[in-house]
């Protein structure tokens, strides 16, 4: 079953239908998830019993963080697809999504520099979380670089595929970096061996605020990549007029 | 040239479409090449004569159909560029090329009259030396299968005939070339292909 | 594998011929060096606390600036295609390049250190932390940088765009490398941990970047 | 053995060393802990105490801080305790985090003044990864629930 839909999408054509109606369905989710989210985060839930009312930062930073770790991972994902599969959208799916994983990236660091400075007591600190994410927003931009200096989009796909699949290490190491150095970032509190740590009434907006990050996600993607499409076929359209192919004759 | 290295090397091109910017510019190509095999490629520039050889030589992935060679490691490209370091010398090129091919120099050097240049730098060379260094890599390699662009382009007549010497030898050896060029070549029983729309 | 030792050899010779990139690396590594010592101002104690972030600073953007020498000149002038056609396995021939950058760049700022780190007050037994840093960090530097000189080889102005990709490859590296020699010359007990980290960075790039540097090669070949 | 093959083998050989000698090394750090801080125990175990600037981990001890308000400003000083045997007591002239209080994890940075006393530039206040509103703390603290060594560390 999934893999007969995965080849279905894989038609640019049938993308383009189902992704004509995912895309208002995803904006809706995201905007009513988010309201639902918000509504919660900032009017019906506790205080923390350390951090006080700072701590509804959390709801905005925690999931632009995993959608930062998350978009990068998918980039990587769908590059190899690109590869093994030869799958007409993976580079498209993997170009579109750098810049969105770059703001949830610069979304996550600033969001938790508003938060580092009256909790911590400074905006910024070296600690192994905060550089290893900091290095993933890099590892953002130089893909979209790459993209960006290459002409012939072919090559720029496999190129950029290949750098997106070697900064994928760096995803391993945000996530264990707080366990693995007694950093001044907190351990993980949601995924964690012996279930959250957050009190519940904090986890369901939490749960909200991440399901409109989600969405937002797609709903972006889907758009960009539509764009993207749309541009590649005017391409082909205008290069139509080029010389049709050449054969050789013997003479 | 002893008789017993012959070469048994054969290639086929089957339906093979190479692309240049994300672009089919060649298509349904179809071609064999048996030892002993000339064919010369003309067309007009942009016509798609460099893309389709390098997809010959096995350098550029086709965007479709296959080259298969009976010898993988038989094939040397020799494009418009010479390849070679302009602050090396020219026995400095030549030896490089010779420790990546598993061979000798003197025998090539010798073939393209390169000694009276053999201890200067190939910055400092004429085009014309500079080419038939360039050329020099064809005979050293000592592989079957001979892809070239434009051989002669910026060679004088007397060098020219000098290349098309080395190419009957070549062929007589049982060696095959695959050339594009917009020059007139002396080939004897060459085959000429066109590269039409 | 006389070829792989023919490619080092003829690299390392270019790197030294006119135009080529060894002297004008090290040059700059002195340069900045230099810069900073003028901006720091005479503080000794100030310099010696901050000479190992200097220097391994210093050698990370010498090593970046010659990057662009790697594949770029092959690529322009054809040899690129000679080394694909003669090699068997394309991983080692970028293997080759990368030590070839390592022995005309990293092994070069690696020799001079000596003499630039008495700028920076620092001589003797302290010197022995950044030296070795160094001779283990450098190799992971050039191994790291060939990969994107490998990915940007087709590109005529790649300096900056090598900077962009392999900064944040370099990270690890740097973090390790000058932790090392800053804990070592200040008989800090993480001078072992941080250098067997340094290590493995450097091993880690040795599997990954020839891999890497040859499917990006064979793209730029096109 | 032909000179593919032979590479290959070359490749995967060398590919194989790396990687154990990556792995080899990577366990002999983490077996020396690479650290963000030292944690007073840490820095006792020290063979000399360190002169450049560096980070101090650990809890602040119940009962410890001391206001000073001498006219060169507010001068606190508290005590950091890892559970061990070993305190550092840190002095800090300046501005503290919300989060700062007694039984609550910071890192210090500084440099060490003498044997088991620090001057800290800064103070950054570390927290834990539980969440909970105020009354579910304070009950969980009646019930006796509450391990106070969860905080912090």
């Amino acid at each position: 079953m999934a893999a007969t839909s995965l080849y279905e999408l894989a038609n640019p054509v049938r993308f383009e239908r189902i992704a004509a109606r995912a895309f208002p369905v995803s904006l809706i989710a995201a905007a009513l998830l988010g309201a639902f989210g918000l509504y919660f985060a900032l009017f019906n839930s506790p205080a923390d019993y350390q951090q006080g009312e700072t701590v509804r930062i959390m709801y905005v930073h925690v999931p632009a963080a995993w959608m930062a770790m998350f978009c990068y991972s998918a980039m990587a994902i769908s590059s190899i697809a690109g590869f093994v599969w030869k799958h007409p959208l993976a580079d498209v799916a993997a170009k579109e999504t750098a810049p969105i994983g770059a703001a949830f990236t610069f979304l996550a660091l600033f969001t938790g520099s508003l938060w580092g400075k009256p909790m911590w007591g400074a905006w910024w600190a070296w600690d192994a979380r905060l550089t290893s994410v900091l290095i993933l927003f890099f590892l953002y931009l130089g893909y979209m670089a790459l993209w960006r200096a290459i002409p012939d989009k072919t090559r720029a796909a496999k190129l950029a595929a290949i750098l997106a699949i070697v900064g994928f290490v760096n995803v391993p190491i945000i996530k264990f970096s707080v366990d693995w150095w007694n950093s001044l970032h907190q351990p993980a509190s949601v995924l964690r061996a012996g279930g959250p740590s957050i009190h519940a009434d904090m986890l369901t907006p939490l749960f909200f605020t991440i399901g409109a990050y989600v969405f937002g996600y797609v709903a972006l993607l889907l758009a960009s990549m539509r764009n993207e499409l749309m541009a590649r076929r005017l391409a082909r359209m205008e290069s139509a007029s080029a010389p049709s192919p050449a054969s050789l004759v013997e003479r | 040239m002893p008789d017993a290295a012959r070469y048994t090397v054969t290639l086929a091109a089957c339906d093979l479409a190479v692309a240049r910017g994300g672009r089919v510019i060649v298509d349904g190509v179809n071609l064999a090449i048996e030892p002993g095999d000339a064919v010369v490629i003309r067309g007009p520039n942009g016509a798609g004569k460099t893309t389709l050889l390098r997809a010959f030589a096995g350098l550029l992935t086709p965007a479709g159909g296959e080259v298969v060679v009976s010898d993988d490691r038989q094939r040397v490209f020799c494009g418009v560029l010479n390849a070679g370091k302009p602050t090396l010398t020219v026995n400095e090129n030549l030896r490089f090329w010779a420790a990546l091919y598993g061979a000798r120099v003197a025998a090539a050097r010798a073939a393209l009259g390169l000694e009276p240049v053999e201890h200067r730098p190939m910055r400092e060379l004429s085009t014309g030396y500079q080419r038939r260094l360039g050329l020099a890599r064809l005979v050293l390699s000592g592989r079957a299968i001979w892809i070239v662009d434009e051989p002669t382009a910026g060679l004088d007549a007397a060098s020219t005939t000098a290349f098309e010497r080395l190419l009957a030898e070549h062929r007589a050896r049982g060696g095959a070339a695959i050339i594009a060029t917009h020059e007139p070549l002396d080939a004897p029983g060459a085959r000429t292909l066109e590269l039409q729309p | 594998m006389s070829a792989f030792f023919a490619i080092i050899a003829r690299d390392v010779a270019l790197a030294f011929r006119a135009g080529g990139g060894a002297l004008q690396a090290v040059s700059f590594f002195a340069l900045t060096i230099v810069l900073f010592a003028l901006a720091v101002g005479p503080d000794l104690a100030l310099m010696s606390d901050i000479a190992a972030p200097v220097l391994w600073t210093s050698a990370l953007l010498a090593t970046l600036i010659s990057l662009e020498q790697v594949y770029r000149p092959d690529r322009e002038d054809g040899s690129l295609d000679v080394l694909a056609e003669t090699s068997d396995v394309l991983a080692l021939t970028a293997f080759a390049k990368a030590t070839a950058h390592w022995i005309s760049t990293g092994l070069l700022l690696t020799a001079a250190t000596p003499i630039l780190a008495l700028l920076f007050n620092i001589e003797g037994p302290a010197l022995w932390p950044l030296l070795l840093s160094l001779l283990i960090g450098a190799p992971g530097l050039s191994l790291i940088g060939s990969f994107a000189a490998a990915l940007t080889a087709a590109l005529p102005r790649a300096g900056l765009l090598i900077a962009i990709i392999v900064s944040p490859l370099y990270a690890p590296i740097l973090i390790f490398g000058a932790g090392a020699a800053s804990a070592g010359a200040a008989g800090d007990p993480q001078y072992g941990a941080n250098l067997a980290l340094l290590g493995a960075s450097s091993l880690f790039a040795a599997i990954f970047s020839p891999l890497a540097s040859a499917a990006a090669l064979r793209f730029n070949l096109d | 053995m032909n000179p593919k093959k032979q590479q290959r083998l070359i490749l995967f050989g060398g590919i194989f060393l790396a990687a154990a000698g990556a792995v080899a090394l990577t366990l002999y750090a983490l077996r020396g802990s690479i650290t963000y801080f030292y944690t007073p125990s840490e820095l006792a175990l020290l063979d000399e105490t360190p002169t450049s600037p560096i980070r101090l981990g650990g809890l602040v001890a119940y009962e410890s801080v001391e206001y000073d308000r001498a006219e060169t400003g507010d001068v606190v000083s508290f005590t950091v305790e890892d559970g061990g045997a070993a305190v550092v007591r840190v002095n800090f002239a300046g501005l503290l985090p919300d989060l700062f209080r007694e039984g609550q994890g910071v890192v210090v940075q500084g440099r060490m003044t003498g044997d088991g006393v620090m001057t800290a530039d800064n103070v950054l206040a570390k927290h834990d990864e539980n969440y909970m509103p105020k009354e579910v703390a304070e009950a969980l603290k009646e019930q006796g629930v509450w391990k106070e060594d969860e905080t912090g560390s």
